[in-house]
């Protein structure tokens, strides 16, 4: 996460470390393709899948919303409202077809992009604003609705989430818990840190229920996936002895089916799996970057061809699955939850100064107490005073 | 964890890495949800034997043998705490716990306050630390400070096998996170302990008066509790020596209450001069009792330098002389 | 480094960034072997834009966008130095530090004591630190305890624009490793500065009285410079105001001769308490002045608490207020 | 390195946490192998390569002279004039083959086990002996031989094994050097740290002449390789977009070309390769430690059938490249260098507990250079007293 310095010096284009990806290129053919980003229906040996109507419906609505409360986010940070924002206009449907993959006791540990998945995991987006907002560093508890807080240092998570599927081997083994699985988000860019990469180690040594959902959207900040890798990035699970795969996560099909895929694997006890979710990422990396200072404006133009809803609107216009009633109904509801959402972000209380202290630790010290009470008396001071 | 309760009484001699590995036996009989993370712990038991035999009494599952990497030790061991677990990582030395240092510091002591107090850490993550035991590089550090300037984490030492027995117990059944330091080099000292029914009364918070005395207060915790035992015993004055068993928080109680009384005292600890204990504990000393303090808060501790080789580790590392000679520049005052 | 040099002066006014960007700019001119490791300091010029342009004039090879890993970035900056290059490595922010915890602590600070002097680190280490900019986590930490604790590092931190030009190159200079802390809140301050010949004429480890008084000596660095002249500005009484400069070797010499004058001493740092800056000048202070200090050197701080959500920063952060309150507490005793 | 607690308690065998590596498993297909353990010259097609007597002579010689320094090192500590002595014994042809690959201007970047490689790059063994009894953490200059110093902590020295060869491109690219290549050396526990994986990671993403030289020599003191990993070692390259490759570590011949084909892709500009010598660690892992807690003596007999140093003797005998007086003469050769080690062993100089304060900074601090005083006038009042 990153606050960027507000520049407004124009520059002309400086040479970067290695050539950007070039949209051209034809893709791998090893990605995973349910749906052409032109809404026909592809189809794929290893992930053969039906949708119905209903669940076809449900996925454009989902996919709608969260770039509503996308866009919600990135507008009340231009108003001022909030301090940052993590765009993750593009990657709709790999969070999306992520989220619809995981069962209720699924656990998920996401990065601090992750609205999409956390919005279909029934985390309310007001709450996801607060951190945002500066008004909390995470505002929901991991527990009750099976996501875990927002993720800041790079790759951390990754660690935890595996440790997390130690746990649940634990339990099914203690007879407390029935299988279930967890998906470790985390970005192009921290596949480079040690952490991502121990976790992978600790995953293939003990396989545990645990699904790497990597969201390649191209960039980290500034530096282009290649500058990570020159080799895809779904390749370096084999090494840890666990399979990889790359998925078109422009496609809300394929990459539920693939997720979904792997978390019953896990949950049957079969290992993990790194997921690849190919996408890119549309907006700056926050609200304080200006991309236009590294990349150009064609690469912008290929990937919004590409755009994740459109490709499932026309998919669903042409097979008429649903007509124009729904797509107003669902404009509506974002609306609504848009006007929802800003509400409650404004409505958010301020933290409380010396509420801090209480929650460093779960037994205060006296040495914490003693500086609570000397500040809760500085503070009276103020207030007798003047 | 007082000696109230009517259990009987089994009292044995123990070297101090036993009594620890009475203690998280123990530990791990009591609750189905402690378990052991770290390299070499199982089949070996440790390099210290620390955890002998608890493999093979609790099973795989719950005395984990790890892959050759810190930070995944304490990274999955968050993981497991968010689960319900409530494990204990063994750092094979003190030297090695530099790779997890990311996840210590800016998950497992923030976890709960980013959490506004919904999520909770009870690890332990146990240190065997400092020097003499004649080892080569990155096996006998003190780093204790980095860990008690980190908010979030609480910090001990123990220094005698009934408090290694206990303390460790208390770690464990501690809901925030505690870093466990064990002064390797009293892994072998011996000392009566009561497996049945602990006579240990403080709490884990707690410091405790080991040798009361008058003149001057020696303040040392881990391997130089006995150092300054010991050079209480060989001086003329009579020093009062404090095991501060607590790093952090601080049992200030006890700490002021003693050189409140004695009016001089001198910090003892392995690690550096500075930024070390003896630097706080200075500078509260002094703000605390500005007007009883009849000389300043002296300090012997190792040099400024990274740990030296063994064959000198002795001119580094405080002994009884240099510890006598301070507490003569203190009374001098 | 000092002015004496018949150089024609350019003296402007420019932004701490600016200034450190020219700083790296001289220093890479002026050696070949000095070069740039980051993550996103190349065509994006840092999120700071500290190293804005320098890519396009020096190069791919000397301003090196890495891979997003910071042990990464150290642990090759470390290898690079034993080639004979001199690395400068951007830390995008100080929450960001700990990955490569193990690489500065146990490699890049012992590396020349464990080859006895034969292997040099001319390393530098550039962290933007503190808070007071309104961040999310891990953006505004002042973790500089670590690292002055730490034997074998040198610790610096600039506060004006004309020192954080010439100090980094200072630093860049230095056949030692030196952690450079760069106060981020600072960084759009403006400030005059010499670009042809500087106007500095400290050394990288020396301290400065920045504004001259009597009764009571405020010790700060980095961010807190300027809140502390402010604080002695509306002040009744005479503050002299000390920027360290240096906190690792602390310049005693400079130190010592204010508060021996003054009698008295604030400590003033946005890191914790508990083992912060203060906790050492102050035990050092009440060691080398005991009889002449007229009240305890108190510490105005941080909380012991993990860094507060941005909208209750300010209550976190020293400010004037909290200043002159304690300025007040001890002219009492 | 590890100082094993001295313990003299005899305890049943405890389930270990993996079954150890079957060494009846019929070896990897994939290996790499020039010289069978029954002593027959193999071919590859790869590895196509041709030795001289003198070539195969030198590599007879250098094993049986490390094998001695080896030896040596244990006995000086059993005698108490080492602290801890990490013996190499059985992973002598996988040092001795890499240490003959390299040429005079490579890098080498150890841990705390290549003595044999050490040997082979002129570095006095007398002065490897200097860490071990305690008098020094380092006694050599990196820069002399191109020999680094042993590192301790794991992994830590491929990063700068990693840097290293960035500034060798960089030098090359100045003109100011001729091409060389880095060899990292690391054992198959050190490959689930984070660094190693980091290290992986710039290689690959900035191809620098780096060699990647694991010697898997199947046990992290008494944690099998399997535990680190389930699947080969050697596989873990080709996920960070460079190849790997399995040689047998106790085949000299076979090392020998494998690492050095190795070097020269990489001063080609080729990128690096991660070679995974599979060999066996005959001894305990340090003098401190008791192998017999956690590895069963069959695997030793297994292993020792293997012997590096038999096999190839057994070719240069049933080639005829040698005679009896040749391998007399190599022991007597082995006898002088042992006594000469021994000798220089107990002549090294004691540390001066002064002299440490000078290493720590090129530029001593005034802090430092007080506590130097402080401790020498400290010294002084016990020589003047009593
Ligand atoms: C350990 C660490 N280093 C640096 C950063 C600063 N940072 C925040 S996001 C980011 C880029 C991450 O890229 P990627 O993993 O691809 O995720 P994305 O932001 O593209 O979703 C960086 C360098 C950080 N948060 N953590
Ligand atoms: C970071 C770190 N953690 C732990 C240790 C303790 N330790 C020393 S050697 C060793 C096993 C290493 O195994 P491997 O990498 O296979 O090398 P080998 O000793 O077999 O040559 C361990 C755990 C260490 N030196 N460094
Ligand atoms: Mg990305
Ligand atoms: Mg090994």
């Amino acid at each position: 996460m990153t606050q960027t310095a507000q520049d407004d010096q124009d520059q002309d284009a400086q040479p970067g470390t290695a050539p950007p990806i070039d949209p051209a290129l034809p893709p791998d053919p090893s990605l995973v393709q349910l749906l052409s980003h032109e809404g026909t229906r592809l189809h794929h040996p290893d992930y053969e899948a039906d949708f119905t109507r209903d669940e076809l419906r449900a996925f454009y609505r989902d996919l709608v919303l969260v770039r509503r409360i996308d866009a919600e986010g990135t507008a009340l940070q231009r108003q001022g409202e909030l301090g940052l924002w993590a765009p993750l206009l593009g990657q709709e449907a790999a969070q999306v077809g992520a989220g619809h993959a995981l069962a209720a006791t699924d656990m998920v540990f996401p990065t601090y992009r992750e609205h999409g998945i956390a919005f279909v995991k029934d985390v309310d987006p007001v709450l996801l604003l607060g951190m945002f907002r500066g008004v909390e560093h995470g505002g929901w508890d991991p527990a009750d609705k099976g996501f875990g807080l927002y993720a800041i240092v790079l790759g951390a998570q990754v660690l935890h989430a595996v440790g997390y599927a130690m746990g649940v081997v634990r339990d099914v083994a203690r007879g407390i818990a029935e299988p279930s699985a967890v998906l470790a988000c985390f970005g192009d860019g921290a596949t480079s840190q040690g952490d991502v990469n121990e976790a992978f180690v600790w995953a293939g040594a003990q396989p545990s229920p645990v699904v790497f959902f990597c969201q390649n959207n191209q960039w980290g900040i500034s530096t282009p996936t290649v500058s990570q890798s020159r080799t895809p990035l779904y390749h370096r699970a084999e090494g840890f002895g666990f399979p990889g795969v790359r998925v078109d996560g422009n496609d809300v099909l394929a990459t539920y089916a693939v997720v979904r895929d792997a978390l019953a694997k896990a949950r049957r006890g079969e290992g993990p799996t790194l997921i690849e979710a190919y996408t890119y990422r549309v907006g700056p990396h926050t609200t304080s970057d200006d991309p236009t200072r590294y990349r150009d404006s064609g690469e912008l133009q290929h990937w919004k061809e590409r755009d994740p809803i459109d490709r499932l609107r026309l998919f669903i216009e042409r097979d008429g699955h649903a007509d124009q009633a729904f797509f107003d109904e669902v404009d509506a509801e974002a609306d609504t939850l848009a006007a929802r959402i800003r509400a409650g972000c404004l409505a958010l209380p301020d933290p409380d100064p010396l509420g801090v202290f209480d929650d460093v630790f779960v037994e205060q010290t006296e040495d914490l107490k003693r500086q609570q009470d000397a500040y809760a008396r500085y503070l009276e001071g103020f207030e007798d005073g003047s | 964890m007082t000696a109230t309760l009517e259990t009987p009484t089994e009292v044995r001699t123990l070297p101090m890495a036993k009594a620890l590995n009475e203690g998280l036996r123990a530990a791990m009989a009591a609750d189905d949800t402690v378990l052991l993370l770290g390299e070499d712990i199982g089949r070996l038991g440790g390099v210290f034997r620390v955890t002998d035999g608890l493999q093979a009494e609790f099973g795989l599952d719950r005395v984990v043998d790890t892959p050759l990497g810190e930070s995944g030790i304490i990274g999955t061991a968050i993981g497991l705490a968010m689960r319900g677990y409530r494990p204990v990582c063994e750092i094979q030395f003190d030297g090695f716990v530099y790779p997890a240092f990311d996840q210590i510091v800016s998950q497992l002591a923030k976890l709960h306050a980013r959490s506004q107090g919904r999520v909770r850490m009870p690890v332990v993550i146990r240190i065997p630390y400092g020097g003499g035991i004649g080892a080569v590089e990155h096996h006998s550090e003190s780093p204790e400070s980095y860990f008690v300037h980190t908010a979030g984490l609480k910090v001990v030492s123990c220094a005698s096998s009934a408090d290694a027995h206990v303390m460790i117990q208390q770690a464990i059944a501690s809901d925030d996170p505690v870093v466990f330091f064990e002064p390797k080099r009293r892994y072998w000292d011996k000392g009566p302990l009561n497996l049945a029914s602990s006579e240990v009364t403080e709490t884990l918070w707690q410091a405790r008066v080991v040798k009361p005395g008058t003149d001057l207060t020696l303040l040392a915790y881990g391997p130089m509790v006995r150092t300054c035992v010991e050079a209480a015993g060989a001086s003329e004055h009579s020093l009062e020596v404090v095991d501060l068993r607590s790093l952090s928080p601080l049992d200030m109680t006890t700490i002021l209450a003693s050189v409140r009384k004695t009016g001089r005292c001198v910090v003892v600890h392995e690690a550096g001069a500075n930024l070390g204990m003896g630097a706080e504990l200075s500078a509260r000393l002094s703000e605390e009792l500005f007007y009883e303090m009849e000389a300043p808060v002296l300090r012997v501790t190792g040099f400024d330098i990274p740990y030296p080789p063994a064959r000198i580790e002795e001119h580094h590392l405080p002994g009884l002389d240099r510890v006598l000679e301070a507490v003569d520049r203190s009374l001098a005052f």
